[in-house]
């Protein structure tokens, strides 16, 4: 593969805006389980919180009218390809103003402008949706790219297999990244995935790397590289990143402890942070001092403010709405 | 006008879409050079070329995500799945993605995806190969669903789904294939929802859909001679469907039958005779009788499977009999 | 009788069948350590072991065929598919397979699988997590299909479920979970294809499936005090369909109205509509109502989901107008 | 692996009837499309000529309380696992004393006491049920394998992968037979099939194999092995067989020059013949004549013979049989 260094390499504003995203996302986050707790949120959702550089590394590389399709832990993805953390706080809510009307909810926003197809309640269900954008993209001759998140736990669904075979067939260009955060729910991976994960994408002729998905930078360097080679129709590749969710499966999901230890739920946040990752690379690399970081937390903080305040403000729809947008 | 077959107005319908329509394309196991088993697509990859009329692997859930996918991003995919029965396969695309895309995103995301397949038994090909689903996918809000029962009405339905910005499930018989038909020249669409009138009549209504069309009309000519004037009236979309026009000639007539190859319990039969029962019941002078296909799996034995599905002779009994002359 | 909630009843019937038969055995996704994401199955495979408490990979097709396979070789497979809106990827290996394997072989090979699932909306679950879909499965000949509505039937009939020769589709509400009521002490089991009168009454009929019984007893409550007396009637198994039960019961009251879960339109509530409406007909003095769910997918946003299930107000205001009372 | 030699070797009486099968099943072929031709049997059917040498090296290395389950193209499977002629050409022509009474067909045939769960009619359908039926096997504690017989077409099925997974994380006897006949239905496989298919199922941390498809002696013996295998808990294993089928996807695909030349199928039919070659090998070994092969032919035809005019004088079932069987 020959890359220019310009398209890969990390320049100072974008290391910046990638701590910037995943704090955003963070903060976003502590506020969605704020929500649930308070009893302020209809129904669960899922939370993000420990997999920010996955999202942001992969986003960072992409362009607007590149497309992604997201799963039910989407806030990261959304966030990440650009929406408006107050319109999503509002779909959170079951809100007018949200990007759905509220008739999506957490596990199902979509932001078409920015280029994200939805979040998808079907584990593995948005694999053939992003596997057809692809598709498009190619016949229409644009070179768009498409990036399809999923967890592990889409590896059990045989979807996946139909559509990278398809995508391999005919070149397309779509990058599948799964997010291994060790467990399917309430189960570790290795009890629900045999074999080797890589071999998997590769028996198919499928491109496929494995990535710290904690390190922000290394994700953005791989997703820029198999983006770049999608676009000049290189074909399909697959992004193994592996990561942890600090949180429950969901926000009710709070004693874990049969399933998994307290311990390696302390190693991963106080090791493997990603934004503490990322903000002492910030910082040794003299882009950022502590108050730059702490004013972007800062910044962040009153953007999420601002847009919760718009959510909570924000009129549910009226009851007439629901018959509305069954058909186009 | 030209007579054509049924499988030559679907041919029509998809080259002339294909023509007009830069982003309209076709996809489905052996669709290409073979023209799928039916042989109803072929010619289209000659004009078309492969990149256009798709050969897929046999993953039907793959192509149908597939199409999900270039439908919200700006392609109008007709996606091929050769038997009905592999509907079994692809509900949670259809039903979950397909279906809810548009509701969920708030009216934002569109899927002008048209899913072509099958459904009709006798053809001796057994019990996974002779469904009739389409009263699943009717259930499924988002979905519209035709069921052709004419090459003529084939043709311009099919355009309209291929034009429709929502998920169509289009529905052949493939026991119509070789049935042939005076078919418009020139360009022409249908509109969904308004269901025809096959035949006038004023005795009893026979509400069809499908191949139940040619059977309610044999019966209707045999009741003829009977003395029993039969109007069989076909819906020709099951969602949106034309309540109207079956209740008004449920309440012209004071009877109806409903005729439908799916299997009766649960069926779209219950739906139809539901709905005639429900709205027309001050007019009505008898129950609403249904005949759908029987609650069995098709049999591959011949005198079984033809014990299995309505013909010109039960839908004459049942209209005898609700007409009192048994 | 000890009272038990819903789910409690569940699991020990489940407990029960696993001590009673070594063939038994329970799979599914996050069922062992976890009991399911309800803790329907919590404490189960303490007991019997992960060998018969199995926590299966994320694969609904994978783990219903492999019922299939271990049933047809002799065992009871009990296959969990955690949200009824997950039946769309198990279709092919549910009516295919299952559902035909006993037919097709002409009678040799038996299908003794039980899958449990849940239905149900208004959990702000949004579109792909709050369907009702027994609609589909009952339309399959060769499946049964339970729908339990208190604690004492879910036990009963589950049990019944697991002993069952054929492949049995097991519908649990969400909502009904927690709901508590009195079980039977010690060993039974309740027959399928028996409706259960859950409350007699004389003015008008309302046959109500799953957690819609609960809404149909509040709304009959309602009409008590206003002078209409509801006769509640709750089928229990949609397949086998105790046709003979609701006849009766609207024949005796001269009106029906049938509440279910499923969107209405072509959904469960227009076949019993449509049976009771056909075989009461000369004793009918209105119309069968349906109540089903709108025909919208399920919206996340709580005012939006509250308009789209019967309720008791929708369903008295339905029995009222049936009564002349509006 | 340590394999005893007598499990695997090939005497010379199991050299023969492997010969005898082949002609049987090459006959009943025959005959099918015989059948079909003079318009006696109802519908299509799926001839297995060409592909003799997987159904019986595989089956000859089973049991007979084995599974197996089968294809569309089954009936070369259900004889090699034993079952009657007569009863078989009965159930083609939808007759009461056919295998199903009738009800199942050319597609649906099963033979439960020889271990045969089934033909089955959707590409990849049975895949499950194979994976079942070792599961029963290992929990009922029987040394049972199962052998899921599949075209290489249901390699486009997701639900392959899905019980792979299962069947190599819970070490299940079972091993999946892929009948690489080149064709899906009309189109090649390679125009279906990315990647490299043996990569498939070792990503899944399954044990896989090829063989020469037209060689029964080697099919039975990588079977044999892997059967052993399986049964001492070894788990699963794939075995790719190349072959090719000499006539049509179904017995009315006549005129094939638009997807296959007339060339190919010479020269599979002329160089490739799994019953000449192994005729061949029979006399060069001195374990046959000309006359022994000959007079197996004609054993076999006068079997054929008989089973036909069986089949073709039983009654069909009356038709009040059509609601029966539906529940047990
Ligand atoms: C097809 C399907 N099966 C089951 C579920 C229920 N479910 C929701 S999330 C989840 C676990 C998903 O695990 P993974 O893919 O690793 O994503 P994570 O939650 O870890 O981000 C399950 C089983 C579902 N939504 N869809
Ligand atoms: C799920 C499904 N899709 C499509 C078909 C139609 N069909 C029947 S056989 C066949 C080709 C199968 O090819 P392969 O698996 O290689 O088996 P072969 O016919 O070559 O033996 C197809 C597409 C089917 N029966 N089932
Ligand atoms: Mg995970
Ligand atoms: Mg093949």
């Amino acid at each position: 593969m020959s890359l220019t260094a310009s398209r890969t390499e990390l320049g100072a504003d974008l290391a910046l805006e990638m701590y910037r995203r995943m704090t955003l996302i963070r903060l976003f986050e502590e506020q969605a389980n704020e929500l649930y707790r308070s009893a302020k949120m209809p129904g669960l959702t899922h939370l993000y919180i420990g997999e920010e550089a996955i999202a942001v590394g992969v986003c960072s590389a992409l362009r607007r009218e590149d497309w992604i399709t997201s799963t039910h832990r989407g806030h990261g993805h959304c966030l990440a390809k650009g929406a408006e953390v107050g319109r999503m706080f509002a779909e959170l809510l079951g809100k007018e103003a949200g990007y759905c009307r509220g008739k999506g909810g957490s596990m199902h926003i979509a932001d078409h402008e920015n280029g994200n197809l939805g979040a998808n309640a079907i584990v593995g269900g948005s694999t053939g949706i992003a596997t057809g954008a692809a598709f498009s993209a190619k016949r229409r001759g644009t070179d768009q790219v498409a990036v399809c998140f999923f967890g592990e736990g889409a590896l059990g669904q045989g979807l996946l297999y139909e559509v990278m075979n398809i995508a391999s067939l005919w070149t397309l260009p779509v990058i599948y990244v799964c997010e291994n955060n060790q467990y399917n729910e309430y189960t570790h991976y290795l009890e629900a995935t045999a074999g080797e994960i890589l071999a998997r994408p590769r028996a198919f002729g499928i491109e496929a790397r494995e990535v710290d998905g904690q390190d922000v930078r290394a994700v953005y360097g791989q997703t820029a590289e198999l983006v770049e080679r999608a676009r000049g129709g290189g074909g399909p590749a697959f992004l193994l990143c592996n990561t942890y969710r600090y949180h429950g499966h969901h926000v009710g999901d709070v004693d874990r402890a049969y399933y998994r230890t307290k311990e390696e739920e302390d190693l991963w946040r106080s090791e493997r942070d990603p934004l503490a990752l990322h903000g002492t690379w910030l910082e040794e690399q003299r882009l950022a001092t502590p108050e730059t970081l702490k004013n972007t937390e800062l910044e962040a903080r009153a953007e999420i403010g601002a847009g919760l305040a718009f959510a909570l403000e924000a009129p549910f729809p009226d009851p007439s709405e629901v018959t509305e947008d069954v058909y186009a | 006008m030209p007579e054509l077959t049924f499988a030559q107005a679907v041919n029509q319908a998809l080259a002339e879409e294909l023509r007009r329509d830069d982003t309209v394309f076709v996809i489905g196991e052996d669709v290409a050079e073979a023209g799928t088993p039916f042989k109803v697509l072929a010619g289209l990859v000659d004009e078309f070329g492969p990149e256009r009329v798709l050969d897929s692997p046999i993953s039907e859930p793959g192509i149908t995500g597939l199409g999900v996918g270039a439908a919200v991003t700006g392609m109008r995919p007709v996606v091929d799945i050769m038997f009905g029965d592999f509907l079994t396969l692809v509900m949670d695309q259809l039903a979950n993605q397909a279906a809810k895309t548009h509701y969920m995103s708030g009216g934002k995301l569109k899927v002008p995806l048209t899913l072509r397949t099958t459904m009709g038994a006798t053809r001796r090909s057994a019990a996974q190969h002779s469904q009739s689903l389409h009263a699943w996918v009717a259930h499924v809000p988002g979905l519209k669903v035709v069921l052709p029962s004419t090459p003529a009405d084939a043709k311009g339905l099919l355009k309209t789904a291929i034009r429709d910005d929502n998920p169509v499930v289009f529905i052949e018989d493939k026991m119509d294939y070789a049935v042939k038909g005076e078919v418009p020249d020139g360009e022409y669409t249908i509109p969904f929802g308004v269901a025809d009138v096959k035949r006038e009549g004023e005795d009893v209504t026979i509400v069809a859909t499908s191949s139940m069309v040619r059977v309610a009309l044999a019966a209707a000519e045999q009741l003829e001679t009977e003395g029993i004037s039969a109007e069989v009236i076909d819906p020709r979309t099951l969602v949106p469907l034309d309540r109207d026009a079956l209740i008004a000639s449920a309440e012209k007539t004071g009877r109806a039958i409903v005729v439908d190859e799916g299997h009766q319990s649960y069926g779209a039969s219950a739906e139809l005779a539901a709905v005639i029962a429900e709205r027309a019941f001050y007019s009505l002078d008898a129950p609403v009788r249904r005949l759908g296909a029987m609650d069995v799996p098709v049999p591959f034995s011949p005198p079984l499977e033809d014990e299995t599905v309505p013909t010109p002779e039960t839908v004459a009994a049942a209209a005898r009999q609700l007409c009192g002359r048994t």
